[in-house]
Order: structure tokens, then sequence, then C-alpha cells
């Protein structure tokens, strides 16, 4: 089965190319269903590989496939190569999982729209590149994979393309993540020529020893792993560069859930943890990327707290969580990140097709102001939601207390500071979350007239999907249950992928948390009740006694029109670059590029037409003119060979 | 050396007299049988039999007043008959009529030329014949003329394909391209005829495209136009042409008798013992019979069959004749790969 | 006999060039190939002498007098300017390359490695047996691709030639199978 | 026959002809003509390859000879049908009046 892992590669492209050659002709649900297809058999191979994997001992669930030599020039050699072990194939999993959930989705979803198919060849698309992305064995892959995905997702982002505020959305992403792309373009440039190879297993086994004889310096090392993280941050959409994230809500919301909530963001922490080996030799990395995790999850779910679209709430809310995921690794809690991305596949996922769910019952209406009430009507929906907040706030026993608890637990064996603004930070994610609840499904209905005649459940193409997606929201915690012995299997499952980084607070962290049990259950008992305690405001504020919440905003105005403006972050890029950008363009426009460039390509235009208009002449259209060229060509050989 | 040039000169003046003799007699057959075939008499007046025709046909042909037409173009009008008599006349060379003659103590062979490639030598030189036509059709500068000559080059052109394309099954059973090895190669009953029937009937219907024969006379079809490419010819000159035709099928028929008819070979004849002189002369004797019979056929088809169309003539011609002569080289080659011959 | 052929190759080639009716052109030429023919047999090639009248000669020419009559036409007069000064152009040309191919060739020539087919050999072995087996064995690809070549020919040609674009019956164009 | 013509005899001849033919090329409109010497080139070709073919002692030069002959057939097949078929369009075939291709 492992052998077959190539396959998961194949499907997807397969179906692209199906659907954009072939089905030409085919109904709707046909491209749906093939598109679908593709990716639930890429989901079965993996689940099959995952077994394969499972039987094998843990030091030899390391499998890797050579498909074949892609660029071989001088002392480069990149194959096309895939790894599969047991972090990827988790990758691989949640991928396919997910993404099989959603191209279901979107066949509701979708229904009608008139670029169907070029919404299904995009998404399968979006597969393939991110199962590149995970399964690479090496940084050129990996990164080919990451150009793959941020193309998908520009794509979809702007798949609206008749709306302005979608293409420019879409260009928004791209632009931004290019930044990101630089900086992990120049690691990876900076790693070749420090070790010589891309492959991962070779740079990774190489880097400990390579560090500890001097050979590479630690500074290199923590430069690296900073450019790796700029690459992360503007995948991921941490600080500075998350910008982008919550305009990518222009895009069709499935996608919004697949790409901007499940997968996509979350390549920044799977590169992270992939490359944990050399975050790992350097600590100076570490705290960075816990500071700008911890300052994101803070900043972002502040953020969240005031906004008005239910897609941007659940936006901010995916900034924060991959916030926490940085955190996690920053803290040197890698297994944690990833439990973390898992688990926030799923239930952000969940929430995300939910508000979808919402938006297709009222009809396109995205803003909370004019919801409310709807639990009663969308039932289906309501329900899961309610299960997806719950496992977002993290609330036990959904899969979001496990892993955020792991998180919030492995953060306090660091320091107490990053553990007291996290704790703060899940406060704010229940309350914002609740409010969305409450404002979306709760309280008197404020949905407009016309629009209240149509409300309706989704179809059961939509629903069920959703009811998938909470079960696992549910249930997907337990694999990585906390205190009882051997029963985080999550964690002794992903370990040995990262044994070969010894981390030293980890390893501590351990120790520390066998030692004391009753302190970690404890530090659950004061995670829960912080979730417990945004419910209840969020409860308190939003349905009871709405006026509260509008009283608190006005003592606080300033504060409020801040977190309005999210720090007017985006307007100050503006002021800052995109401005001066624009005007060194004009400048370039005007000086260098009317004058130089255009010169050399008029100017070489002009010379071409010159050339050829003198040298039309020769073009005669007399075959004596060519016999006469003939005879002299004749001529000058024979004098070459008399000459000679 | 001087005898074996001696000897050639006596062989090349032996047989010319006798294919000029057997030409201007040919006329007289062809008259005497088509009136035979008519029902009706036939010229009879001039010696016994009419025996003497041919000659006073010759002197009448002489003593007519050469008339050119103005408007000719000079040289190639007078260019053309000899063309067109000429190959015919030295396709002779390669045929052999006998065996070798024993005479004077040594081996006369009776061939006045054993080229190694006597074969397409024939054929060389039967391309060259259509020039006679084409150049006398055009030259007359005469619709008439001109069209006749169009039509000659076309139908040799196609059917010279089918000529040689049938012939190359006999090739391939003889291993070679000598006209003596080819009729040696037939000896007992392993004539070609029998051998290959279809290749013979090929060549046969190609034979008579190439000499413009009926059914295949399309370039001088009387009704049609006139006289065809020697419609401005007279006198001596279209004796030439007259001659020329004859002479070509005398030609056409001995080759068709080497090819096909074994050549000079009588069956079983060396078994009987006969004087060597004797035995030769009988077998050159069986030669000239031979062609005599072809002639004889080539006359009675002539007055039996109608004329083709031109359109029935082409498609006859690529479409049926050329694909069964392909045909026919490949049973060539199976006849050759199953030892049969 | 070298010398006799010689100049009736050099001299029919003058004419074919030199002769103002296309027609005369055509003779001429199938006179050159003759004497050609006769230069072959000189030099023991009797195949590719007989080649020579039966393709060159035989089809290939009647295939030319075929278009010459078929068309008919006569040299029209033309603005005489030009012409002259393109006729001076060429015949100083045609001297310069002859002048220096002559030079060339006139000089001692270095002759290669000779070959295993001495004139003797060849007579025993018959210069068309030898052909043949060299055509059919270390040059048979080559063949076949001259075979594919005369199809192509041929098809174009009747593409080419016919008059209407289908189910007109036009002259085929015969010479064109004959090298088989 | 006793052999005593040498070989740049030979190549002397064959680029006389092969000259003329140049000429006739250079110097002649008529399409056909302009073919026709097109083929007095290919046989003052033809002319060397015999040659040294019999001096070489080689069969090469005249299995090429073989080969040349082959394509001046197709040549000529095409070619003729090209004029044949500019005549009809034009009256006429002589080359200078048909620059349809001018640049």
């Amino acid at each position: 089965m492992l052998d077959l892992a190539w396959l998961m590669l194949a499907l997807p492209l397969l179906g692209v190319f199906l659907n954009l050659f072939v089905t030409g002709r085919m109904s709707e649900r046909g491209i749906g269903w093939l598109a679908s297809a593709v990716v639930g058999l890429a989901l079965l191979v993996a689940v099959g590989a995952f077994l394969a994997l499972l039987k094998l001992p843990p030091q030899q669930r390391h499998i890797e496939l050579n498909v074949y030599t892609w660029i071989a020039s001088g002392s480069l050699s990149a194959g096309f190569g895939l790894l599969v072990d047991q972090l990827s194939i988790i990758m691989a999993l949640v991928v396919t999982g997910v993404g099989f959930i959603i191209h279901v989705y979107s066949i509701g979803y979708m229904h009608g729209d008139p670029g169907f198919r070029r919404y299904f060849v995009y998404l399968n698309l979006f597969i393939f590149s991110m199962l590149i992305l995970v399964l690479a064995n090496n940084f050129l892959l990996l990164f080919v994979g990451w150009e793959g995905v941020g193309l998908c997702s520009y794509l979809l982002i702007g798949f609206w393309y008749e709306r302005k505020s979608a293409a420019d959305a879409g260009k928004k992403a791209f632009i931004v993540n290019r930044v990101g792309d630089f900086g992990f373009l120049l690691a990876i440039f900076l790693i070749f020529a420090l070790f010589g190879s891309l492959d991962f297993t070779t740079v990774f086994s190489k880097a400990p020893q390579l560090v500890q004889s001097g050979v590479v310096s630690g500074a290199a090392i923590t430069a690296i792993t900073l450019l790796l993280f700029v690459g992360a941050t503007g995948k991921s959409a941490q600080l500075p560069l998350y910008v982008w994230l919550p305009d990518a809500m222009e895009g069709p919301t499935p996608v919004s859930a697949l790409i901007h909530a499940a997968t996509m963001v979350t390549a920044g922490v799977y590169m992270v943890v992939r490359t944990s080996a050399l975050f790992a030799l350097a600590p100076l990395s570490l705290t960075v990327v816990a500071g700008i995790g911890l300052a994101t999850a803070f900043f972002a779910a502040t953020m969240g707290l005031v906004q008005t679209d239910i897609k941007r709430v659940l936006a901010y809310s995916t900034v924060s969580q991959l916030g926490y995921m940085f955190l996690a690794c920053g803290v040197g809690a890698f297994t944690a990140a990833i439990f973390h991305l898992m688990t926030h596949a799923f239930f952000k996922s969940l929430l995300f097709l939910g508000s979808g769910s919402v938006i297709h019952a009222l009809g396109g209406e995205q803003d909370l102001r004019r919801m409310g009430g709807l639990f009663s009507k969308l039932r289906t929906t309501g329900i899961t939601f309610w299960i997806g907040a719950l496992a977002i706030a993290g609330i036990f026993p959904f899969a979001g207390f496990f892993s955020k608890d792991e998180i919030l637990w492995e953060t306090l064996q660091e320091s107490l500071f990053l553990w007291a603004v996290a704790a703060f930070t899940a406060f704010l994610t229940a309350l914002y979350m609740f409010r969305l609840i409450y404002l979306t499904f709760h309280g008197p209905s404020r949905v407009s007239a016309e629009r209240a005649a149509h409300i309706h459940e989704s179809p059961k193409v939509m629903t069920r999907p959703l009811v998938v997606l909470a079960v696992l929201s549910i249930l997907g915690g337990f694999v990585g249950l906390p205190l009882i012995q051997g029963g985080n299997l999550f964690k002794s499952f992903l370990e040995p992928v990262l044994a070969r980084a010894p981390l030293a607070h980890g390893a501590a962290a351990a120790e520390a948390g066998h030692a004391a049990i009753g302190f970690e259950l404890f530090m659950m008992i004061v995670s829960l009740a912080i979730a417990v305690a945004g419910l209840v405001m969020a409860r308190r504020f939003f349905l009871q006694r709405p006026e509260l919440a509008q009283r608190a905003a006005e003592v606080n105005a300033w504060l409020y029109r801040l977190l309005c403006g999210k720090y007017f972050v985006d307007e100050a890029y503006d002021l800052l670059v995109v401005r001066p950008v624009k005007q060194l363009g004009t400048i370039l426009w005007r000086g260098f590029d009317v004058l130089v460039i255009d010169g050399i390509a008029n100017g070489a235009a002009d010379l071409i037409r010159g050339a050829s208009g003198a040298l039309r002449r020769l073009q005669t259209g007399y075959v004596k003119s060519y016999a006469v060229t003939m005879v002299l060509g004749a001529m000058l050989l024979v004098l070459y060979f008399v000459m000679r | 050396m001087m005898t074996d040039l001696l000897i050639t000169i006596v062989k090349i003046l032996v047989v010319f007299g006798v294919y000029l003799t057997m030409v201007a007699y040919l006329s007289l057959v062809e008259r005497r049988v088509s009136a035979f075939i008519q029902d009706r008499r036939g010229p009879n007046r001039v010696g016994p039999f009419g025996l003497l025709q041919p000659l006073a046909d010759g002197l009448k042909f002489m003593f007519k007043e050469d008339l050119i037409p103005h408007y000719v173009n000079r040289p190639v009008y007078l260019l053309a008959p000899l063309v067109a008599l000429v190959p015919a006349f030295i396709t002779m060379a390669v045929i052999p009529f006998g065996n070798t003659l024993p005479l004077f103590g040594r081996d006369i062979p009776l061939v006045i030329a054993n080229v190694n490639i006597g074969f397409l030598y024939i054929f060389a030189l039967t391309s060259m014949g259509v020039y006679g036509v084409v150049l006398a059709g055009w030259s007359s500068n005469s619709k008439y003329s001109l069209i006749g000559g169009l039509r000659a080059s076309a139908q040799m052109i196609s059917y010279e394909l089918s000529l040689g394309l049938a012939a190359v099954g006999v090739l391939i059973v003889a291993g070679s391209l000598r006209l003596p090895d080819i009729v040696a190669a037939q000896s007992g009953l392993r004539w070609n005829f029998w051998m290959q029937p279809l290749g013979f009937i090929i060549f046969l219907i190609a034979v008579f495209a190439e000499t413009n024969r009926l059914p295949f006379d399309l370039p001088e079809a009387e009704p049609e136009l006139v006289g065809g490419y020697h419609t401005e010819y007279s006198s001596m000159k279209f004796a030439m042409f007259f001659m020329a035709e004859y002479a070509n099928m005398l030609t056409a028929s001995a080759v068709v008798v080497s090819l096909y008819l074994g050549g000079w070979q009588v069956p079983y004849l060396e078994q009987a013992g006969l004087p060597p002189l004797l035995l030769s002369l009988a077998q050159v004797l069986a030669f000239v019979l031979k062609v005599g019979v072809m002639l004889f056929f080539f006359v009675w088809v002539r007055w039996t069959l109608p004329r083709f169309r031109y359109d029935q003539l082409m498609r006859l011609g690529w479409k049926i004749t050329l694909p069964l002569a392909i045909l026919n080289i490949f049973y060539s080659g199976y006849l050759v790969v199953a030892k049969w011959v | 006999m070298f010398v006799i052929l010689a100049v009736i190759l050099v001299g029919a080639s003058l004419m074919v060039v030199a002769q103002r009716n296309p027609v005369y052109s055509a003779l001429f030429l199938i006179l050159a190939f003759l004497g050609l023919a006769g230069q072959f047999v000189l030099l023991q090639a009797q195949i590719i002498a007989v080649l020579q009248v039966l393709v060159y000669a035989g089809a290939i020419m009647v295939l030319f007098l075929f278009v010459v009559m078929l068309l008919n036409v006569r040299d029209r007069q033309a603005p005489e300017a030009k012409l002259r000064w393109q006729k001076l152009f060429g015949l100083i040309l045609t001297i310069i390359l002859f002048g220096l191919v002559a030079v060339t060739v006139a000089g001692e020539v270095r002759l290669g490695p000779q070959g295993e087919f001495t004139p003797q050999r060849l007579a025993e072995l018959g210069n068309a047996q030898v052909f043949g087996k060299l055509l059919f064995t270390d040059f048979l690809f080559l063949f076949e691709a001259t075979s594919v070549l005369l199809l192509v020919a041929m098809i174009g040609a009747m593409v080419l030639a016919r008059r209407r674009p289908l189910g007109a019956s036009s002259p085929p164009p015969a010479a064109s199978s004959r090298a088989d | 026959m006793s052999f005593t013509v040498p070989l740049s005899w030979y190549l002397v001849l064959s680029a006389i002809v092969f000259s003329i033919g140049v000429a006739g090329v250079l110097l002649r409109r008529n399409a056909l003509v302009i073919f026709m010497c097109i083929e007095i080139m290919l046989s003052g070709v033809n002319l060397s390859f015999i040659a040294f073919s019999r001096f070489l002692h080689s069969m090469s030069g005249q299995i090429f000879f073989f080969f040349v002959m082959t394509v001046a057939a197709a040549e000529v097949a095409v070619g003729l049908a090209i004029i044949l078929t500019i005549f009809r369009s034009r009256e006429s075939v002589d080359v200078d009046e048909v620059n349809l291709l001018r640049g």
C-alpha cells in the first residue's frame, strides 16, 4: 500500500484533467461526484497507507518514494520524491478526509453556479498541490506544493472574479503570500548553500552534527529558521502578514473551510513542524515563533470579537487558532501543534460549512446583525454549529478541549506569562464564538422579511458532511488523551518523527507532567472554567442583555473603534507599503518604463522592421533570384574547397 | 577477332534481311487474313496469291509525291518517322532466334548481341519508341495529330508499367536479365506461358497497347482522328510509320515468344538425337513459327475486337492490369520459394 | 569514343539552353541523355546506362514533352532591359562557377581507397546483379524510403494537377513510378 | 576495351555539363526549360558519380545515381504538376511573371 502512495497525488490530478478536458457534456452532478470520488479514493489510499504504516515498527515508519529525478543540475538534484512518515500521513489524512467532505458539501453549495466545473477543477488541483506539499521529501518539492496551493487559493478566492472585491482579495492574498514565499525561498537557498542538499532526511540528519562541529554556525540556523517562519507567517496568516485571510472570505464558503481553515493555512504549521529539527537548534527562533504565535492569537481574537460578518469572525478565529499552533511550536510542543491542527481542521471546517449552510439558507446574507433565531429553522446546522463552537472553545469532551489544553499545559511549562495571555485568549475565543452562536441562532430574528420567507435547511448533501465533521469534532480529541499513561496515542505515534530533534523543554515537560498529574488535572479544570466563563459572558452580553454589549462599546469607544478598524493595520500597510510602492511604480513607469524599457522594446521592433524591410528585398518572389543566390552559395562552397 | 566481327556482321545482315522481308509480308498477311475474316478475297492479283503485293506497295510509296505541309515543324517532322522505326529494328539485336549454330567448327550463338541486361535494353528501346509517335503528332501542327500524339504518350507510358511489371515475373523465375538465359530457362514444357498465365495475359495486353494495335489503337483511331499522329504524312514517310507499326509487331511477337513461349525451344527435341546443325536449324525454324503464330494472333485480334474508349483504356491500364501485374510478381516469388521452377 | 560522346553531350546540353522552342530543348535534352548513357556504357555501368535511357529519356522526358505539348507555349517578348542585365549576370556567374569547379577537379585528383568492385570483378558478377544485391541489402532502407518518396510525389502530382476538386479524372502522372 | 580516359576528363566534362545547366537555369525564363536545365545539372553530377564509381571500384556511386534518378523522377512529377497548375491560372510559364511570394 505504501508503494501506492503516489496514487494519492495521481488521483486528484486525474480529476483535474478529466474535468478539464473530458467531462465537457457531463451534468453538474457528474462533475461534482467525479471530483469528489477521486479525492475519496485518495482518502482510501491515505487510509491504506496509514494502516500499512501502523503495521511497521515505529522506527521504520519512514518511507521515501523517488518517483523521478526532477532537476539534476550540478550538485543540485531535486527529485520528485514522496516521503511517507507519521507526520505526512496524518497531514494527508486530514487533507484528503476534510477535502473529501468538503467536496461533497460543495456539490450542494455550488449548485447552479456557472463556474461549477471550474470550481471543481480548482478544488482538485488544490488537493493535488496540498498533497505534494505534505508528501514532498525535499524543500524544493515542498515549495512547489506551497506555490501550488497559493495559486489555487488565489484562483478560488477570486472565484467570483466579476466581483471586484473578490478579485482584489485574491490579488491581496497572492501578493501578501509572495512576501512570505520570498522568505521561504531565501531559506531554501540558505539550506542548499549550507547543507548542499534539499532532501529532508539529509538536511535533518546532518544539521545537528554540523552545528556541533561548528561548520554551520548557530546564527545561520537561526537565520534559516526565521526565514522559514517568515514563509510560514505568510501562508498561515500570522502577524504581520495575516491581513489577507479575512479578505479571503470573498471566496466560496467551502473554499474558506477547506483552504482557509483546514488545510492550506496550516501549511505553515506543518512546515515548521517538519523542520522542527532545525528549529530545535535555534532557541531564538522558537521564542520568536512562540511570541508571534501568541500575539497573533490574542490580537486576532480581539478583532474577532467585534466583527459583524459571520465568515470574518471565523476567519479571525482561524488566525487566532493558527497563532495557538505556532505558540505550541514555539514552546517545542510540536505534537500538540499538529494535534491542534488536526482537531482545528475538523471543527473549523465544520464551523465554516455551518456558516455556509446559514448563508445558503439566508440566500447570501452574511451579516450577523441581520440574523438571529435561526436555530429552530436550521436544526441540523444549529446543532452541529454548536458542537463546533463547543469544540473550538475548548469545552470537555469536545476535540478542541484536548488539543488546546495540551497547548496551554505545554505553555505553562515554558512560562507563566505566555500561559496567562494564552488562557485569556482562550477566554476571548469562547466569548466571540458564543457571541456568534447567540447572534446567529438565538434571540430575536433580525432577518429581513423577504429573506425570512425563504429560510430552509440545506440539502442533505450539505448537512451530512456537517454531521460527519461534528462527529469528528467530538471524537477527534480522544486520540490524544492526557493524564492516562499511554493514552495519548497521537503523541506516541507522532513523536518518532520529531525525536531526531532533542527537545529540551519538551522532554522536561513530559517529565514534569508525569510527576504532577494532579497539577495537570487542575490546569485542565482551569482552562475548562475559562471556556465556560466565556460562554456565560457571551450568553449574558449577546443573548440576555444585548444593551450591555452596547454600553461596553460606548464606554470603551476608542478600543471599540480600534477593534472595529482591525487595529488599522490595513490602513497602515496602505500608507507604509502600498502607497510608496505605487508611487515608486509611477515613477518607474513614467521615467524608466516609458523611456528605457519601451525604448528598448520599440527599438528592437523598429530594428527588426527596418532589417526585415531591407531583407524583404531579397524575397523577390522571382525564382531567378533564388537560383542566383543558390549558385552564389555553391560558388562560395567551391571557393572554400579550392582555397583550402 | 576479325572472324568474330565478320560473323556478327553476317548475323546482322541476315537478321535484318529476314526481318525486313517479314515486315513487308506482314502487311500482306494482315490484308489477306482480314479479308479471310471478313469473308472476302483480299489482294491476290500481284503475283501468285498476291505475293508480290508488298513489292508493288513499296514501289508505289517511293514514287508518290512527298508532300510536306508548310505549317509543320520541319526538322521534327522529318525526324519523327525515323525515330519511330529505329528502336523497333535495333531491339532485334538482343532477341535470341536460336541456340548455337555449329558452323565451320565454331559454335555461333544465334543472337546478335548477348547483352547481360538485354531485357532492360528492350525496355529502354521500347520507351524510346514512343517519341516517334509523339514527335510526329506534335510537329504536324494539326489538332488530330497532336491529340493522337498525346494519347500515344499517355497510353504507352501507362502500359509500359504493366509491361515491365508483368515481365518481372519472368525475370524472377529465370534469375537473369539475359534473354538467352531466359529462353534457356524455359526448356522442356516449362514455358512461362504455362507457368504464369496471368503474367502472360497482362504482358500480351500491354504489348498490344504498346504497339498501338487494336483494341488499343486510339492514337490513330480513324473515325475520330482521321489518321492520328500520321495524318499529315504521305509517301515514303507514311510508309516508314507503316513499317514501324509492323516492325514493332514483329519485335513484340519475338519478345513475347522469347519471354513466354520458350523462344527457340522445342520440347524434348534435344533428346531426338538429331545432328547438331539440323537441331539448330530446327530450333530457328521453331522460333520463326512461333513468331508467326503470334503475328497471326495480332492480326486476328485486330479484326475481332472493337476499340476501347480513352477512359476505359486508362482504367484498364491503371486499375486492372497494373495491380494484377503486381500480384503476379508475388505469385512468381511464390513459385521460386516453393521451388516449382 | 569518349570525345564523340562528350561532344554530343555538351553540344546537346548547350542547345537545350539555347533553343527558343521548349520542344527542341526537350529533344536535345533527350539527345544529351543518350550521350550520357553512352558515357555510362564506357564507364562499364551498363545498368546505369539502361536506367538512364529507360527512366530519363524514356519516362521523364516523355512527361516533359507531354506537358510542353499540352501547354504549347511560346516565349513571349518581355521587357528587354532587365532581361539583358539578367542574362549577362547569369552568364558571368556561370563562367565563374565553372572556372572554380574546373580548377578544383582538373588538377591532380587524389583518389581515396579503392573498393572491392574492380571492373573485372564487376564483369564477372554482372553489373546488374551487384547493383541489385547492394540495393536490397546495404541500401534497403534508402530504397524503401525512395519508394515512399515516389508515392508521395505521385499523390502530390495528382492532387496538384487535378482540375476539379473531386471526381475529375486527369491524366495520370505516369513516370513517377517508373524507377520501381 | 582498354581504359585510357583519365578521371579528370570525366570530372571536367561533368563540370561543363553542370555549368551549362546552371547557365540555363539562370538565363531561361520558361519554367519548363529551367526544369530541363535542372535535369542537366543532375546529369552532370550523375556523370561524376559514375566516373568515381568506376575509378574507385565502388558501387556506391551507381547506387547514388539510382537515388538521384528517383528523386529526379519524383521532382519532375510534382514540378510538372505545379507548372501545369500555374499555367492554368496564369496562361504562362514564365518564371519572371510568377512572383506571388514576393516579400
